[in-house]
């Protein structure tokens, strides 16, 4: 079993790198294909890993392997370990199985790029990298592969680096994730000093006995590395500029997996978290508000992949709400289930672009439906359980998640709850604007003319990823349906011995919420079929806050970069210049000044020689007679 | 002896009245050598300040020091100079006169303070010892004596001393050789 | 004396007999190149024979040791050996040596012979630093490092070389003639000069001096004056020399002496103050480094800010601080040759390192493309590189002293991906702003000959970064350092 | 025979000697500084045959003699750079002598 | 009446370095007399040449047979290792001095040149055995009248005479004061020979005698004056420039060496009651050396001048070992002496030739690029350079590290950081010399360079050599060459 998860992990970076050495010896396609085996290899691998964990009682289905020590220093060692336990070989699955598809969809999409050996070797490593995240064996190695995976979108955001803007937010995206990691990093130096270790097994352990003040800021550490990563508020900002990544990148990283790092990060590291309950709190606070914030935000965005991504952080926010509230199941089911429908949407926007040339902005498309059918049908899919309407995959997975605010209870409880719902009826109207803006009505002239009829909707290889996502959107949500004690819950209970739930919601709740989610999206699709789909009224003018993303873009210029920038100037220009190298300067100067004077003495009248010496003999004498 | 102003003998009055005119003659002398505008007149002072010093060497029992002074110096040396001072003709300078006026201060603020320095410290002394000459035998200073102790104590210094004037013979005619000989046949 | 003290004395004089042999022989211009490559190599190998010998269970002992009377009235001898951590930077030394040297022959560079003799002379100098277990042992070979440099920087290197190196010599020297009076003053008081039999020194003052050149050379914050001038005018080779080895022979001079050698309170009684100027410099550098106008200019201060890191991992006085240092010393070494050796490399295709004048090199370059972006970003030390793993050990142990070191540390992380980003992006990224960005072609076989070991040796490390930090002081505590301070 | 003691000669010793020296510090005639060195070496034979005189010590006196030999070497030398000077039509004045310098 | 002179015993090998020497000047003169031109420089540089072997070869002989310090010839000389190694010093820096000036061409007086370069190092060989005043006051006349003429000689170069005269006025000044100096310690202790005035201070409680005091202080001066030691350093530039180069190679080292050995001779033997006065009075004019030489030095273009200046500075760094009145500091002293001696030799060597080669003064300027047309000057250059700043590898670092030791041991810590801060002054003109002959080339700075190339001087390359080889060899040899300056400076009573 450990062999398998080991070969997952290695599989795609060996294809990473075989792609990187061969260079041109290997086609562009054939690069492609190689990153497709590898992912598809590592997806393989994880099944078994599945299968034998699967044949094991759920008290044996964890395991540690150690490769080697990784870093030493004294007493304190950390392993180059894997952890195999429910927990990671979902997370392998999805990842595996995703990228799988999306990589294999990249071959068609990326066709005809001249740097296609490069993107396919970044999505290897990716893949490689979230692969180390989820399964390393302790905080180090999932920091690390936090890193890499920041790397890797990093690299892959700034794909096309002829673009100012695509490297622009790649180097935000970076820089932001590095906040981040910092505060990620804080909280392991923490861990070490009370500690000792950063390997789950002692730290977990330990944590009971440490002070409130150390798990809290603990954890407020870690929660700080997962906003950053899962772009929550207020760390958000980088994730729509990253959409300027191609698409397959975007539907990768940035919707199915890497950003739900954070909700996976939070899951794993629950047992501390408990410890730290006003973290919770906040992380689930913060996950609601990112709910709302984005929602509004993505109703006014016009770039179809800007409303998928803004979506895609609020999708997160409920992951964060259901981590925060201790429901660990619903917060990886939802994962799950938005990395199929999330990662179906993007794939499906992907074909819409790829079809119009590149195109992204939804106020020139329209009437796509009748041209791209199979399109229109998956995307529709996709939206349908973004909404989370039954029987669609979003459904099962997104009203446990409410309905744990509404068993949490209390003040808190109840306004999660009700922003929850609200946030719903958001997804429902931003995400069928879409969906009438670009697929009803008769084609606008612009798509007309840009309209590639020779390929029709794609090669096979991109709509084979996009006919197998949008099985899953429909499909995926039966692996749970539960209502209480009712129903089954496949997820529930892989999960149960690795993450004990802290809230559950009872079966009239889970009633109460599915019925009201249900209709909240509706009402929702309902408003956007008002206006976007029959335009019986008036789009409404958007508000500029919402236009201008809530101002957070301008606020971090304001706080961070230009108080960095002019730090540095001010630095260069009153203490680089004047001090560092200025006193080079103004020493030799000085002394060379001084070296004049000594040779302006020197007058070449041989009488003040004869002056100097007898003056000088007269004062040596002087005193030495007196002090003799 | 503990009042020295105070003379014991008629002799002693002679060496007095022989000792402040020589003494006078010296200092005289020493300050005209350098006053005079002509080297030439320096020169010829020069030779009124040896004799004067010959004087004085006799008074302290230095006979053939005195001897050699008037012989070697005053005979000799001067002479040379006046020669040179006759080949090179009158070439004078005021004494006071040219370099920056903070030379002068200085030179005769630096000369005070040493010979302050000296005269000081021959006070200090003065109570002590150094008031009281030694008795020495008549032929203290002969030159029996000197040639004696040339050949014994300093016979060295002897030799080293004919060594500098080989040395600076040989030095003078490098320098002041007039006749254009050129070695080896090189360019002129 | 001790068993294979041999490997110790030919790590010395190999290269100085390879020096020698570049002067006095009239080889032809490339034949001396070579000749010089394969010495440097063979000192690599030297160096890989040393590392299996060492036992770095006994860390702190000095090994494979030499010992000769040199001038025995005062107690002086020529006592050369190594110890756990030390053996690692003779390793950085000897590696970043041949690379160099490698560069410099692919470049080709005038007067070969001299050129190739110096660079030999320096790597002998500098393993001299290492190795030296006498304090004025240990100051000749400070010193004779900065001779070759002196006119390696103002020989070959760019229009402004003359300034730069003046300030590089007369700067770095003030410093080492305050070590020297610490060392004199030592020496005599103990009544040898020699490292090991010396008692640790109690005095704040002689830590000072030992300090001033350490600060100096490596540089640390307000003492860095030298370094702007110094990194951009010198031949790229030189420059990654200087910032990669010479650095750290200055950091190596703080934890084999500075700290080693002193009395546990006297280094605390200072700690707080060096910690102070390894943080302010940290930030200091990032910042300027963010501001800097040309590749070289970032690296330079990069430079800087990673050695002010070093030092707070050095001042954190435990062994997670110290392992740690010393781990970032080798990538801090290998990063910074590889990082000036690509600037030299962009700028003989741009013909200058100016920002405006490069951009958009990746296109049609994958080469040159993957090397920087690889380097970079290891450089940015993004988590899971070893670079990572050496600032979180030196974070965690400066942590131990203070929450507010580490803080700093991890704001400076941020920094650094903001530097090195924009370093890479200016390169490579968007269009190119100059005919020469247009134009060169992508690395040739001789450059990637060179740049890939150095980039290899970082992947390998970045694997496992323990080969270090299992490897150098075993698990001993008993440094006067650590007797009282850390955990 | 008594007369003045000791200390009066080693003044007048001293007074030669100053006056000796300033003769070099402000005579820019290199003859006359020569004869001026002639004075202060004859200032120091002073004190020394004063010293004999009072040691009761003939050595001083040798060593008076010894000087004298020197000053006259100094002279020859210093004469013989004076006429190689004057030979070569550069002025016979310390002051002009300026072209080292700095 | 017959007296029955008791002639003083002479040990004659304890003058033998200072009587071959004399003798090879007489045979020069007389080879000036007697031989055809042609033949006289040869004939001259030979014969001289070999006469500084042998009294290398007499003075090593003195250094092994010289065991214990004895008093010769009535106590006017003494014959101990400490004046047999400074002899062999001077003899050494002689030899150079032969290679450097052999193609040297005078216009005239080549044979005389050697003839009174020999007489002059005869007077210091002598001068560092003499044992009392007079002896010193007469031997320290004997090199200087000498080097007087030798200054001069080159009646054509321009300077040279204004040299010469400058040298005579002032030197003759500083040994009146000298003299005077000498007249007042014989005065007050009625001594002349220095164990004498020692025994004679102690037996009659003369510690603080204010004639001893002053006259102490005019020793001290005039000793300063020729080890050209600020304040008293004046001369030294205008002198060094405008004599011969090879004369000026010669001065620095041997004069230099002369002057501090003597001074170390006679304020430890003489005047051990007074050492808390004169060591500090030393100190001070170490200070002086050291601000005044690197100051000045800094700003030359000149490189005869600079060097002069550097001559100045390195009196302060000799003096220190005086300064230290210990056998450590005695040691060092003599230790420092040999680098010391070939680096600035062979420095003025270097000049010389480029000197030749050009026929005008160098200047920082003109020496542009000589590092890569002279392969052999430039190196050896470069390494005097460091030699001086001393920087390792060079017995210039092992020699300033022992009087810095020398002074440290003394207590004076403060002298060691005044040492070291005129190092890093210093630095700044050496350096400047490595800088123009290697990193500027002549079209940098608009000047031509030489055309052609000079005669091969054979005589001046190796002299060069050797004294490259003596600079780096006493780095690495340094344990038999302080064995034998303590060997040496165990005769001093210190």
């Amino acid at each position: 079993m450990i062999a398998a998860a080991w070969v997952a992990l290695f599989l795609p970076l060996a294809a990473a790198v075989a792609v990187a050495v061969a260079g041109q010896a290997i086609s562009r396609r054939a690069a492609g294909w190689l990153a497709t085996a590898a992912v598809a290899g590592s997806f393989v691998a994880s099944l078994i890993v599945l299968a034998e964990m699967l044949s094991r009682s759920a008290s044996e289905r964890s395991q540690t392997s150690v490769a080697w020590s990784w870093l030493t220093a004294g007493q304190l060692n950390i392993d180059l370990s894997i952890l195999v336990d429910p927990l990671s070989v979902l997370m392998m699955l999805v990842v595996s199985g995703v990228g799988a598809l999306i990589v294999g969809y990249s071959i068609g999409y990326m066709d005809g790029d001249d740097e296609e050996r490069r993107f396919f070797a970044y999505m290897a490593f990716f893949v490689f990298s979230m692969l180390l995240l989820v399964q390393g064996g302790n905080l180090l190695l999932l920091l690390a592969g936090w890193g890499l995976v920041g790397l890797s979108s990093y690299l892959l955001i700034g794909f096309w680096h002829h673009r100012p803007a695509a490297v622009a937010a790649a180097k935000k995206a970076f820089v932001m994730n590095a906040f981040g990691d910092a505060t990620f990093a804080l909280s392991l130096f923490l861990l070490i000093q009370k500690t000792g270790a950063l390997d789950y097994a002692s730290v977990f352990t330990q944590a009971a006995r440490l002070s409130d003040t150390v798990l809290t800021l603990v954890a407020l550490g870690l929660l700080g590395g997962a906003v950053a990563k899962s772009a929550q508020l207020p760390l958000h900002t980088w994730l729509p500029d990253a959409m300027e990544g191609p698409t397959p990148v975007s539907a990768l990283i940035h919707a199915a997996t890497m950003v739900t790092a954070g909700v996976y990060l939070l899951v794993r590291t629950h047992p501390l978290l408990e410890l730290a309950p006003e973290v919770q709190d906040t992380a689930a606070a913060l996950g609601t508000a990112t709910v709302l914030a984005a929602g509004l935000v993505a109703l006014v965005q016009t770039d179809i992949k800007r409303v998928i991504a803004y979506s895609t952080m609020s999708q997160i926010g409920y992951m964060f709400l259901a981590a925060g509230l201790g429901a660990y199941a619903g917060a990886m089911f939802h994962l799950m289930t938005h990395a199929f429908f999330k990662a179906l949407m993007f794939l499906a926007a992907g074909v819409v672009i790829h079809a119009l040339a590149g195109e992204q902005d939804m106020r020139r498309m329209g009437g796509l439906a009748r041209l791209l059918p199979k399109t229109c049908a998956a995307f529709l899919v996709g939206s349908l359980a973004l909404v989370g309407l039954p029987p669609f995959a979003g459904f099962f997975s997104k009203d446990p998640v409410v309905a744990a605010a509404l068993a949490r209870g209390g003040y808190l409880g109840d306004a999660l709850f009700s922003a929850a719902l609200a946030g719903v009826f958001l997804t429902g109207l931003y995400a069928f604007r879409m969906v009438f803006l670009v697929f009803s009505g008769e084609p606008s002239p612009f798509v007309r003319e840009r309209l590639h009829h020779d390929h029709g909707e794609g090669p096979r290889v991109m709509l084979g990823p996009v006919g197998a996502l949008a099985l899953l959107s429909v499909a995926g949500g039966w692996l749970q349906a539960r209502y209480g004690e009712h129903g089954w819950g496949a997820v529930s209970t892989w999960l149960q011995p690795v993450a004990e739930p802290v809230v559950e919601a009872t079966a009239g709740q889970e009633i109460v919420v599915s019925v009201l989610g249900a209709a909240s999206g509706l009402a929702g699709l309902a408003v956007a079929w008002w206006i976007y789909g029959a335009r019986r009224a008036p789009a409404p003018r958007p508000l500029p806050a919402l236009e201008r993303k809530l101002f957070f873009d301008e606020a971090y210029d304001a706080l961070f970069y230009w108080p960095a920038a002019a730090t540095a100037r001010a630095l260069y220009a009153a203490v680089e210049e004047p001090l560092v190298a200025g006193s080079i300067e103004g020493i030799s100067a000085g002394v060379r000044r001084l070296g004049q004077a000594t040779r302006a003495l020197q007058t070449g009248l041989v009488r003040t020689y004869a002056l100097v010496i007898a003056a000088s003999l007269a004062v040596l004498t002087v005193v030495l007679v007196a002090v003799r | 002896m503990t009042a020295p102003l105070v003379a014991s003998s008629a002799g002693d009055v002679l060496v007095w009245v022989v000792w402040v005119a020589a003494a006078f003659a010296c200092v005289a002398s020493g300050v005209a050598v350098i006053s005079f505008r002509n080297p030439f007149y320096s020169a010829l002072a020069l030779i009124g300040n040896l004799a004067s010093l010959a004087v004085l060497y006799l008074l302290l029992a230095a006979e053939l020091v005195a001897a050699a002074q008037v012989l070697v110096y005053a005979g000799a040396v001067v002479v040379m100079f006046l020669f040179v001072i006759a080949y090179l003709g009158g070439q004078a300078d005021a004494p006071w006169a040219g370099g920056p006026n903070v030379q002068k201060l200085a030179s005769v603020l630096a000369s005070a303070a040493i010979l302050a320095e000296i005269v000081a410290a021959l006070a200090l002394k003065a109570g002590d010892r150094l008031s009281r000459a030694a008795q020495v035998s008549s032929a203290f200073g002969s030159p029996r004596r000197i040639g004696q102790l040339f050949l014994t104590d300093h016979l060295l210094a002897f030799e080293i001393t004919s060594v500098v004037l080989l040395v600076a013979a040989v030095g003078g005619v490098v320098l002041g050789s007039h006749a254009r000989r050129v070695d080896e046949g090189e360019e002129g | 004396m001790g068993q294979g003290a041999w490997i110790t004395d030919g790590l010395v004089l190999l290269p100085l007999a390879g020096a020698l042999l570049c002067w006095l022989s009239p080889l032809p211009r490339v034949a001396v190149g070579v000749v010089a490559l394969a010495l440097s190599l063979g000192e690599v190998a030297l160096w890989a024979g040393a590392l299996a010998r060492v036992d770095f269970s006994q860390g702190l002992t000095v090994q494979l040791e030499e010992r000769a009377e040199w001038f025995g009235d005062l107690g002086i001898s020529y006592h050369v050996g190594l110890t756990g951590f030390s053996v690692w930077l003779v390793g950085l030394t000897a590696v970043a040596m041949a690379a160099g040297v490698g560069y410099a022959l692919w470049a080709g560079r005038e007067r070969a012979r001299a050129y190739f003799g110096l660079m030999l002379f320096l790597t002998a100098a500098t393993v001299g630093v290492f190795v030296a277990q006498d304090y004025l042992l240990f100051y000749v070979f400070w010193e004779a490092m900065l001779i070759p440099l002196y006119v390696l920087v103002g020989v070959w290197g760019g229009p402004d070389r003359l300034a730069a190196t003046l300030k590089l010599v007369i700067y770095t020297m003030a410093g080492s003639l305050l070590m020297l009076a610490a060392i004199i003053v030592l020496g005599l008081q103990n009544g040898t000069f020699d490292m090991v039999e010396s008692p640790p020194s109690s005095s704040v003052w002689l830590f000072l001096g030992f300090a001033a050149a350490f600060a100096v050379k490596a540089p640390l914050f307000p003492f860095h004056g030298w370094l702007p001038d110094a990194y951009r005018q010198a031949p790229p080779e030189v420059a990654g020399i200087l910032s990669g080895i010479v650095s750290k022979a200055a950091a190596y001079g703080f934890l084999a002496i500075a700290i080693l050698r002193f009395q546990g309170h006297t280094v605390r009684d200072v700690q707080e103050a060096v910690l102070a100027l390894g943080a302010i410099g940290l930030v200091y550098g990032s910042l300027l480094a963010f501001r800097a106008p040309d590749a070289r200019g970032v690296v330079a201060y990069s430079s800087l800010a990673q050695l002010g890191l070093i030092t707070l991992g050095l001042f954190a006085l435990n062994l997670a601080g110290f392992n740690g240092a010393v781990l970032q010393m080798v990538n801090h070494g290998l990063i910074s040759t590889a990082l000036f050796l690509l600037c030299g490399v962009v700028e003989q295709r741009a013909g200058s390192g100016h920002f405006s004048l490069l951009g958009g090199m990746a296109r049609g370059r994958p080469a040159l493309a993957t090397l920087v972006m690889t380097t970079g970003v290891i450089a940015l030390a993004v988590p899971g590189s070893t670079a990572f793993a050496g600032e979180f050990l030196i974070l965690t142990g400066v942590f131990d002293q203070g929450y507010g070191w580490a803080i700093v540390g991890a704001g400076a992380m941020v920094l650094a991906a903001m530097y090195m980003l924009r370093l890479i992006s200016a390169i490579l990224h968007e269009g190119p702003r100059s005919a020469g960005a247009t134009r060169g072609p992508d690395l040739r076989l001789g450059e990637l000959g060179v740049l890939v070991p150095l980039l290899a040796c970082l992947l390998v490390l970045s694997a496992w970064p323990a080969a270090v930090t299992s490897h150098t002081f075993g698990q001993t505590k008993e440094t006067p350092a650590l007797a009282k301070g850390g955990r | 025979m008594a007369g003045p003691d000791p200390t009066w000669y080693l003044a007048l010793a001293g007074f030669l000697f100053t006056i000796g020296a300033l003769g070099v510090l402000l005579r820019r005639s290199p003859l006359i500084v020569l004869l001026s060195l002639e004075l202060m070496l004859n200032g120091a034979n002073l004190a020394l045959i004063a010293f004999a005189r009072h040691l009761g010590d003939e050595d001083g006196q040798v060593f008076a003699l010894a000087v004298m030999a020197v000053a006259a070497s100094e002279v020859v030398v210093g004469l013989g750079l004076i006429v190689a000077m004057a030979r070569r039509r550069l002025a016979l004045d310390v002051d002009e002598m300026r072209s080292l310098r700095g | 009446m017959a007296v029955a002179l008791a002639t003083p015993p002479v040990d004659w090998l304890a003058l033998s370095p200072a009587l071959v020497l004399l003798g090879a000047s007489s045979v020069a003169l007389l080879a000036a007399v007697l031989l055809p031109p042609a033949r006289r420089r040869p004939v001259a540089a030979t014969v001289t040449a070999l006469a500084f072997a042998g009294a290398l070869a007499c003075a090593s002989l003195l250094l092994d047979r010289s065991p214990r310090a004895e008093p010769v010839i009535a106590g006017a000389v003494v014959r101990d290792r400490f004046g047999a190694l400074a002899a062999a010093i001077v003899a050494g820096a002689g030899l150079l001095s032969v290679g450097v000036s052999y193609g040297r061409r005078f216009r005239k007086h080549n044979a005389e040149y050697y003839g009174l370069l020999a007489a002059s190092a005869a007077g210091m060989a002598f001068l560092v055995t003499a044992d009392n005043l007079m002896a010193i006051f007469l031997g320290l006349e004997w090199l200087s009248i000498a080097l007087y003429v030798l200054c001069a000689l080159d009646v054509d170069l321009r300077g040279s005479l204004e040299a010469g005269l400058k040298y005579l006025i002032v030197g003759g000044f500083g040994s009146a004061f000298l003299l005077f100096g000498f007249a007042l310690v014989y005065g007050a202790t009625g001594e002349l020979g220095l164990p004498a005035i020692a025994e004679a201070v102690s037996a009659r409680g003369l510690e603080g005698d204010a004639l001893l005091v002053a006259g102490l202080g005019m020793v001290l001066a005039g000793l300063g004056f020729k080890a050209s030691a600020a304040p008293f350093h004046m001369w030294t530039p205008d002198v060094y420039e405008g004599a011969p180069t090879p004369v000026t190679g010669f001065m620095s080292a041997a004069t230099k060496t002369v002057a501090v050995v003597l001074a170390m001779r006679l304020l430890a033997t003489a005047f051990p009651a007074q050492a808390e006065l004169w060591t500090w009075a030393v100190a001070g004019l170490v200070v002086a050396s050291l601000a005044v030489g690197n100051l000045a030095a800094l700003v030359q273009r000149n490189l005869k001048r600079m060097l002069a200046y550097s001559s100045v500075s390195h009196a302060g760094f000799l003096l220190m070992g005086v300064a230290a009145n210990s056998a450590l500091g005695a040691k060092a002293l003599l230790y420092y002496l040999i680098p010391y001696s070939a680096m600035s030799i062979g420095a003025f060597a270097v000049v010389a030739a480029r000197e030749r080669e050009l026929a005008r003064p160098v200047t920082l300027d003109n020496v542009a690029g000589l590092g890569w047309e002279r392969p052999l000057h430039g190196v050896a250059l470069w390494a005097f350079m460091l030699g001086l700043a001393g920087m390792p590898l060079t017995g210039g670092f092992v020699g300033k590290f022992y009087v810095l030791s020398a002074v440290y041991n003394r207590g004076w810590i403060w002298l060691v950081i005044v040492g070291l801060a005129a190092t890093a002054v210093s630095l700044y003109y050496y350096l400047g010399v490595v800088r123009a002959i290697y990193m500027q080339t002549p079209g940098e700075l608009g000047i031509a360079p030489a055309g052609g190339s000079p005669p091969r001087d054979l005589a001046l390359d190796a002299a060069i050599l050797l004294c490259l080889a003596v600079t780096v060899a006493s780095f690495f040899a340094v344990e038999p060459i302080i064995d034998l300056a303590g060997k040496a400076s165990a005769a001093l009573p210190l």
